[in-house]
């Protein structure tokens, strides 16, 4: 009986991890008022949580993590599949989790596309499906659409491309981000931009065009093109923020949070498309029993809007939108969603005014931006190569 | 007073130099934490204010600080208490040679010697093999304790190196077991420098990064967090937290001073002849 | 019991619990990374079959060679500059600093700063030598340049200076236990043979101060090689050295190639010690 | 005077490695009585009384206490206490609390055994610094409660490594007073390690001398200095000089050589002033002799190093050494 | 004898914060002579040799040698050398490096000064073993080179802090002797330390007895233990008696009171054996009274504490002390 089970569930822990983008507290706070289960957060950074999720599978019970890194966890057998039908919300999930298309007539990016990794045939299966099956891998949580950050006081002029980043003009004065998987796309979008590169498959690439994108970066950085390279969230902001870097790789929230300090920042639209990404949650193969039915509990109300609605003021998209909707103004659907002029003041979910009215989203609506993604954060079959590569770049 | 020569006043100054170069950072961290709340990590200051401070106590955006700072606080205090302990007991093994204490010795310089990065990782790595789960309570205590024991167990060395042999000789004579001459005796009077280990022990556990990182588990411990926050944190929150510990530790060394004040001034009172000729 | 008197047995009995730590978490960890550095690796899991592969990657690439003599570099540079200083600031407090109780304070004060963590004080740095940041606020105001200077951070200056502030105190510490323990009648002895207070320095305090001078190149080499985090703070990612390269490879997953790099590092920082150990006996010293 | 309750070594050797530190030794040492052990550097004296005290242990022989062999026993259980050069006090402890601690580790209850040590720092006259830490306390005072430290045991022999050697000549005499008039008091045997020859002969009843890890003689005070029996003695002793005579040596000592112009001349070569005496050397050929002259004599016809004098002695008086 | 050439302190004081170690000190070192400084432990011995040798800031007052004010001038430059207590060889420097260590400061060219360091071990007969390291030296090897070293700056007065006391008994006397023949051939002043009466007596051309930071008498040794200003000196240098008669204060010499039926009666407290006397202590009424007796005499009629005896002496040699 319901009585019963939410009188358990409220001795019940979950140990979550995952990256500081989504494992915030705000969540476990939420989450033991409406179900009284408790989760525990820890945050960590993206290769960290990759490492734990491969090789610690007892540390967690519930693993955040993003789509490429599932494709390298999977493997390993330490989550479980997911039974769709315990999914309430999950129809309503937007197609790019689904069959990878936003819209019916939307073009397939390049990478690790989520849905490409979302489901396994069985549920001890450790092969991904071509398509939708009844078990999911990771519950889509979060995503977003990345691109290039810039200081327009200290540039000056629009920008347009992705070769920017490697424009002799900012030199000293750009930097890249150190995480190999997603700093890889970034840079084979800075080598096509530029003309230099053809890639097959920027998701996939061969050891040539492996090759030859670092080769290109490489000089760069000997030239002294980088001020540094930042691995994480703030890292970037404090970049930007002080002025160290005028343009470089950002994520969303990262441009926001310049922008509360009132120094002004563009999350710059670019023309070669944008590099997205996206996160879900898994279950650990060790979760059983109450814990794992609350597990599922917990993710449907994950899905139930308030998460959603909390990322989405900060500038994230919720794999369900419309049951955010709910959790937020008019004003603020507008803004961040529809990409509407504001009609008041923007704050975020801590209170920090993000924008004024009348201003618009960098980027607009959520259909241009999710619609003109060109590749996925990824994770290539040669990328043990792309990662000994990186680490020699890195080093170099 | 007495003239000093210009040697005396260059060395003053640079040993100044040097303190501001050491203080330095710690100033900056202290000024800066206390930032208006609109203020980032850098230059320029946006207004002052108490309110990283006030936001140190309030429940962060990611991350549990008090956890981690209870963690630590813990995993310091059984890395202290083992290090006395084991150091104590190895430093009287030392005393004597023994078949091997060789072999022993080099282990331990090797223990102080070998990069920290590669405990982390083999220890680490046999967790992983052995099918065991990393905590910072297991794993990562032990790990911990390859480096606060060759410190503890070199200034053991040194403190027995100076002892006296004489005090457990005429406790022997006095009629005191092994065990009551070392409990009596040896223990009370190397006190002072179990306290230092005991000290050096914490400060070592309480500030270690590299062999924590991969032998903590799911749960951070302080300098693991702090090292989280620099990668998630964009507030002066994190100054906030270097300018509370600062300030505990000169607390501490305050108290400590205090308290070695008042024990000799007690002793005062009883006067004193010595180096009399009476 | 009379077993218990035999100092064999009853050093092994006091030495166990050493031992076992030591076994535990120093020997059996070194030993598995040694023999993972001949394992093959996938993203996500460590395959246990013999191969040199690591090794031949390691050697093969030229990158390693830069990087190692990178971290050589730092570790002289940080070296010569922790022993000047270091050596300056003992002598200051122990022979021109008269007082036991000014002695002890001003120790104090040196060490206080080593309360706070050292990746905060590492990072504080940062609104220090920035862009924008104090220093070159004030070089500007002064009148000093023009323009901010770049290489205040991200550069091998900043990574050496953070290296000098964080580990200047484990010069000082062993220099100034072996000063306090020179006879002072000796420094007198070389002022009534007529030395001057620098000859005295060169000729007596120096050559004493040896033992100290060696524990404490002892402490900063090895903490300088096997260092990663400040490189990667100090030089915004830009520069590099083995921890470095240990650290990528183990957050990329890469163990057993992280295990191979490992025992090149662990080799050549056992190989420095060995060589600085013949220059003094520890134990005698301590 | 044997009793059965005399300390006697029976053929006691210490090796260390390889060097002998004490080579078959026997000795008796009557009980009651004040013993010093005197001798150069490093001839074992130290060694042999903590062999003794049971701080060391022994390679061959043993070490008979009333009656029992008691080479085996702990320290505490030998009937001995000993006095360390350094005093070796506890420097955590008050001066009662270092004299009450043998009484603790036997689980005396508070009350009594500071009611012992009192009654033990009363007898070195210290009770009005019972409170005081050793490091509070001059030399002299140090000494006396290292004393009483080692007294309140109730030994049957007490055993003190160079009790005076820390303290000042002048304070030196005066312990050395106090040492004796306390072992006459408490009857109990007193042996006393020192290579000072003025300080043996003062204290003792006995006097052991030792060279080279074995007794070379052993007697009262007057018979060692009066008659010592081989050169090393004569020399060691001082005051005395050691004469080739045809081919055999004998003793000579110093006081009983008169500066005389009839005697066999010899030439000055130092004047030592030494209060009630002045040491004269003078080289008679390539012998050189000693004569130690009262002060009120000597300077009748004071005399200088280069000087001319002659030198007697009645014939009597030399003493013919064995080796 | 006073010359141009002296040692002269004038009006010397010595303050270290509240406490003064030396007080308005003046005092005329005759040039070329052995000076003992004489005194208790912390009566301002070692202040004052440290202050002449420039190691020690002069509170007031001034030191004038030969003619010259030196109070300001470096340790170096004074003409002085010191020999320090604990040798303080520099114990990485061979022993012929030690010896020539200033001639190295002055710039002196490698041959020229080893010749010098050389010669100088010749003189203290050290030159075999001028290759080892002071560790492998004993006490008295070390001692010679300390002496070595300080004389090599050829000095005109020479500073020496108890340059004995950590040898043993033994090795003293014979060391003494060397150090005084040493003065005599080279002809320089020697200022020598000591907290030891025998060794001043025997040593010095002048004893300067200094008690309280202050000198109390200063004369040849002869002077100063016949006739002892105050009742500090006479109880200091040992072998007196002080005795209260009719109000006034005399000292009387221990050997010159002898044990006699007929004298005045008293009570033997103690006996000491000191090879050519025993010294013997006796109560008379509430007076202490030492009595030094030849041996062969006391040995005639031996006494044992508690004998009853009577004391005797001639009132011509008591002697009137001033304090
Ligand atoms: N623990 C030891 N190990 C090796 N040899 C020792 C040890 N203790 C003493 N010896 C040696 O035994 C000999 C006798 O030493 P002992 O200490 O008994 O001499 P001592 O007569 O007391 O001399 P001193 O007057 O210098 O104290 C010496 O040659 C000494 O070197
Ligand atoms: N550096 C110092 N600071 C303070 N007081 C001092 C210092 N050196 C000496 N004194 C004090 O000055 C007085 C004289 O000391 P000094 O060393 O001259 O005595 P001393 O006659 O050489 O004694 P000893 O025979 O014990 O060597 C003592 O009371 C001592 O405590
Ligand atoms: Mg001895
Ligand atoms: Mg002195």
């Amino acid at each position: 009986a319901p009585m019963v089970w939410s009188q358990e569930s409220k001795n019940i822990v979950l140990r979550q991890f995952g990256t500081g983008v989504s494992n915030l507290n705000e969540v476990a706070t939420k989450v033991k008022e409406d179900l009284g289960i408790t989760l525990e957060m820890t945050a960590l950074d993206s290769d960290a949580v990759t490492q734990r999720a491969a090789t610690q599978p007892d540390s967690f019970d519930i693993a955040d993590i993003e789509y490429w890194i599932c494709k390298k966890v999977w493997p390993t057998g330490n989550l479980q599949a997911m039974d769709v039908s315990k999914i309430a919300n999950y129809d309503k999930i937007v197609g790019i989790f689904k069959d990878g298309k936003l819209t019916p007539e939307s073009e397939i990016a390049q990478g690790t596309a989520p849905h490409t990794v979302g489901f396994v045939e069985g549920q001890g299966s450790t092969a991904f499906a071509d398509e939708q099956t009844n078990w999911m891998t990771l519950i889509p949580t979060i995503y977003n659409a990345d691109t290039l950050g810039i200081r327009p006081d200290l540039i000056g002029r629009p920008i347009s491309n992705w070769s920017e980043l490697l424009n002799p003009e900012f030199k000293g004065k750009a930097s890249l981000l150190d995480i190999s998987s997603i700093g890889i796309m970034d840079m084979a979008m800075v080598c096509e931009s530029m003309g230099e590169i053809t890639y097959g498959d920027k998701g996939n690439m061969t050891r040539e065009e492996i090759d030859a994108t670092f080769a290109i970066f490489t000089e760069a950085k000997r030239a002294g093109q980088f001020r540094a390279f930042w691995k994480t969230f703030d890292e970037s902001v404090n970049l930007m923020a002080s002025g160290e870097v005028v343009i470089q790789s950002m994520w969303s929230p990262a441009i926001t949070a310049v922008k509360t300090r009132g120094i002004p920042c563009v999350y710059q639209p670019l023309e070669e498309g944008y590099r997205s990404w996206g996160g879900g949650i898994g279950l650990s193969k060790s979760l059983t029993g109450m814990e794992l039915d609350a597990a599922y509990e917990y993710i449907n109300w994950y899905l139930s809007g308030w998460v959603g609605g909390f990322l989405m003021r900060q500038g994230y998209y919720s794999a369900v939108p419309e049951t955010s909707k709910e959790f937020m103004s008019e004003n603020e659907w507008g803004y961040w969603f529809e990409g509407k002029e504001a009609t008041g003041e923007i704050t975020s979910p801590f209170g920090d005014v993000l924008a004024q009215a009348g201003e618009v989203r960098d980027g607009g609506s959520f259909y241009d931006r999710m619609g003109s993604v060109a590749c996925w954060n990824a994770v290539m079959d040669e990328n043990q190569y792309m990662v000994r590569k990186w680490n020699e770049f890195i080093a170099s | 007073m007495e003239r000093r020569s210009t040697g005396f006043w260059l060395l003053t100054i640079f040993f100044g130099l040097f303190l501001l170069f050491l203080y330095g950072p710690t100033i900056t961290i202290g000024i800066l934490s206390f930032q208006g709340p609109g203020g980032g990590l850098t230059f320029p200051m946006q207004g002052a204010s108490l309110h990283w401070f006030r936001d140190l106590f309030r429940e962060q955006a990611v991350g549990d600080i008090w956890g981690a700072f209870r963690r630590s606080f813990a995993l310091g205090l059984m890395v202290m208490v083992t290090t006395v302990i084991v150091s104590v007991m190895g430093g009287l093994a030392f005393r004597k040679r023994f078949a091997g204490s060789g072999i022993l010795f080099y282990l331990i310089i090797a223990s102080l010697v070998i990069p920290s990065i590669l405990v982390s990782l083999g220890v680490g790595l046999i967790f992983n093999q052995f099918g065991l789960r990393v905590h910072w309570a297991s794993s990562g205590f032990g790990s911990q304790l390859t480096w606060t024991l060759p410190f503890g167990l070199l200034i053991m060395f040194a403190v027995f190196n100076r002892f006296d042999k004489s005090y457990e000789e005429a406790a022997r004579d006095q009629g005191a077991s092994a065990w009551q001459t070392i409990r009596f005796v040896v223990l009370p009077i190397i006190a002072p420098s179990l306290i230092g280990v005991g000290l050096f022990g914490f400060t070592l556990s309480y500030d270690e990064f590299a062999r924590t990182l991969l032998t903590a588990g799911s749960y951070n411990t302080l300098p693991l967090e702090i090292y989280g926050m620099t990668t998630n944190v964009t507030t002066p929150v994190i100054y906030a937290l270097g300018t509370l510990t600062t300030a505990f530790s000169l607390l501490i060394i305050g108290a400590f001073l205090l308290a070695a004040w008042a024990g000799a001034k007690r002793r005062a009172r009883l006067g004193s002849d010595a180096g009399k000729g009476v | 019991m009379q077993i218990l008197k035999n100092r064999h047995v009853a050093g092994w009995l006091q030495a166990a619990p050493l031992t076992l730590v030591l076994a535990a978490f120093l020997v059996l960890p070194i030993a598995t990374i040694v023999t993972v550095s001949f394992w093959q690796a996938t993203e996500f899991s460590i395959i246990p079959a013999f191969s040199l592969e690591n090794y031949r990657f390691l050697f093969g690439s030229s990158v390693t060679g830069r990087v190692f003599l990178a971290t050589f570099r730092y570790a002289f540079l940080t070296w010569a500059l922790t022993l000047a200083i270091g050596f300056t600031v003992a002598y200051y407090l122990a022979f021109h600093v008269r007082s036991q109780s000014w002695q002890i304070a001003l120790f104090l004060l040196c060490t206080i700063p080593f309360w706070t963590s050292n990746i905060i004080r590492m990072i504080s740095w940062i609104p220090f030598l920035g862009r924008n940041g104090i220093a070159n606020q004030m070089l500007i105001s002064w009148g000093v340049v023009d323009e901010p200077v770049e290489w205040l951070l991200y550069s091998d200056f900043s990574v050496i200076l953070a290296f000098v502030h964080l580990y200047t105190l484990f010069m000082v510490v062993p220099i100034f236990n072996t000063m306090m323990r020179i006879d002072r009648s000796l420094v007198e002895a070389a002022y009534d043979n007529g030395a001057s207070g620098w000859q005295t320095l060169i000729h007596v305090i120096l050559p004493l101060c040896k033992p100290g001078i060696m524990i404490g190149t002892i402490f900063v080499v090895t903490l300088v090689m096997g260092d990663f985090i400040t490189v990667r703070f100090m030089s915004g990612s830009q520069r590099a050295n083995v921890g470095r390269l240990i650290s990528n490879d183990i957050s990329l997953l890469q163990y057993p190639s992280a295990a191979a790099t490992a025992v090149v590092l662990l080799c050549t920082v056992l190989l420095t010690i060995a060589i600085l150990l013949r220059f003094v006996d520890i134990r005698k010293e301590l | 005077m044997r009793s059965g309750q005399d300390l006697e070594l029976v053929h006691v050797t210490k090796r260390y490695g390889g060097t002998v530190a004490v080579r078959d030794v026997s000795h008796v040492f009557a009980n009651g009585s004040y013993v010093c052990l005197l001798g150069p550097s490093g001839c074992g004296k130290s060694t042999t009384l903590r062999m003794i005290a049971g701080h060391e242990s022994i390679s061959e022989g043993s070490i008979v206490l009333d009656g029992h062999d008691v080479s085996r026993l702990e320290p505490a259980r030998r009937g001995t206490a000993m006095m360390f050069q350094s005093y070796a006090l506890f420097p955590h402890l008050s001066v009662r609390d270092n004299v009450a601690f043998s009484l603790r580790m036997k689980g005396v209850d508070k009350a009594a055994r500071h009611r012992a040590a009192d009654e033990m720092l009363e007898l070195v006259d210290m009770t009005h610094l019972a409170e005081r830490l050793p490091a509070q306390l001059s030399g002299g005072q140090q000494q006396r409660v290292a004393l009483a430290r080692a007294l309140v045991t109730k030994p049957r022999v007490l055993l003190l490594d160079e009790p005076l050697s820390a303290l000042d000549p002048f304070l030196r005499i005066r312990v050395r007073g106090e040492l004796k008039r306390l072992q006459r008091e408490l009857g109990i045997t007193f042996i006393h390690v020192t290579h000072g020859q003025d300080e043996a002969l003062a204290l003792a009843d006995e006097v052991v001398v030792m060279n080279d890890a074995v007794i070379e003689q052993a007697g009262t005070a007057r018979e060692v200095f009066a008659a010592p029996r081989t050169e090393f003695v004569a020399r060691f002793m001082g005051g005395h000089n050691v004469m080739d005579l045809d081919g055999t040596r004998f003793a000579l000592r110093a006081d009983d050589v008169r500066l005389d112009e009839a005697g066999l001349p010899a030439v000055v070569r130092g004047v030592e002033y030494q209060g009630a005496h002045v040491a004269v050397t003078a080289m008679a050929g390539a012998q050189e002799v000693l004569a130690l002259v009262p002060e009120a004599r000597f300077f009748e016809n004071p005399k200088n190093p280069g000087d001319a004098v002659g030198l007697s002695w009645d014939a009597s008086r030399l003493h013919r050494l064995t080796a």
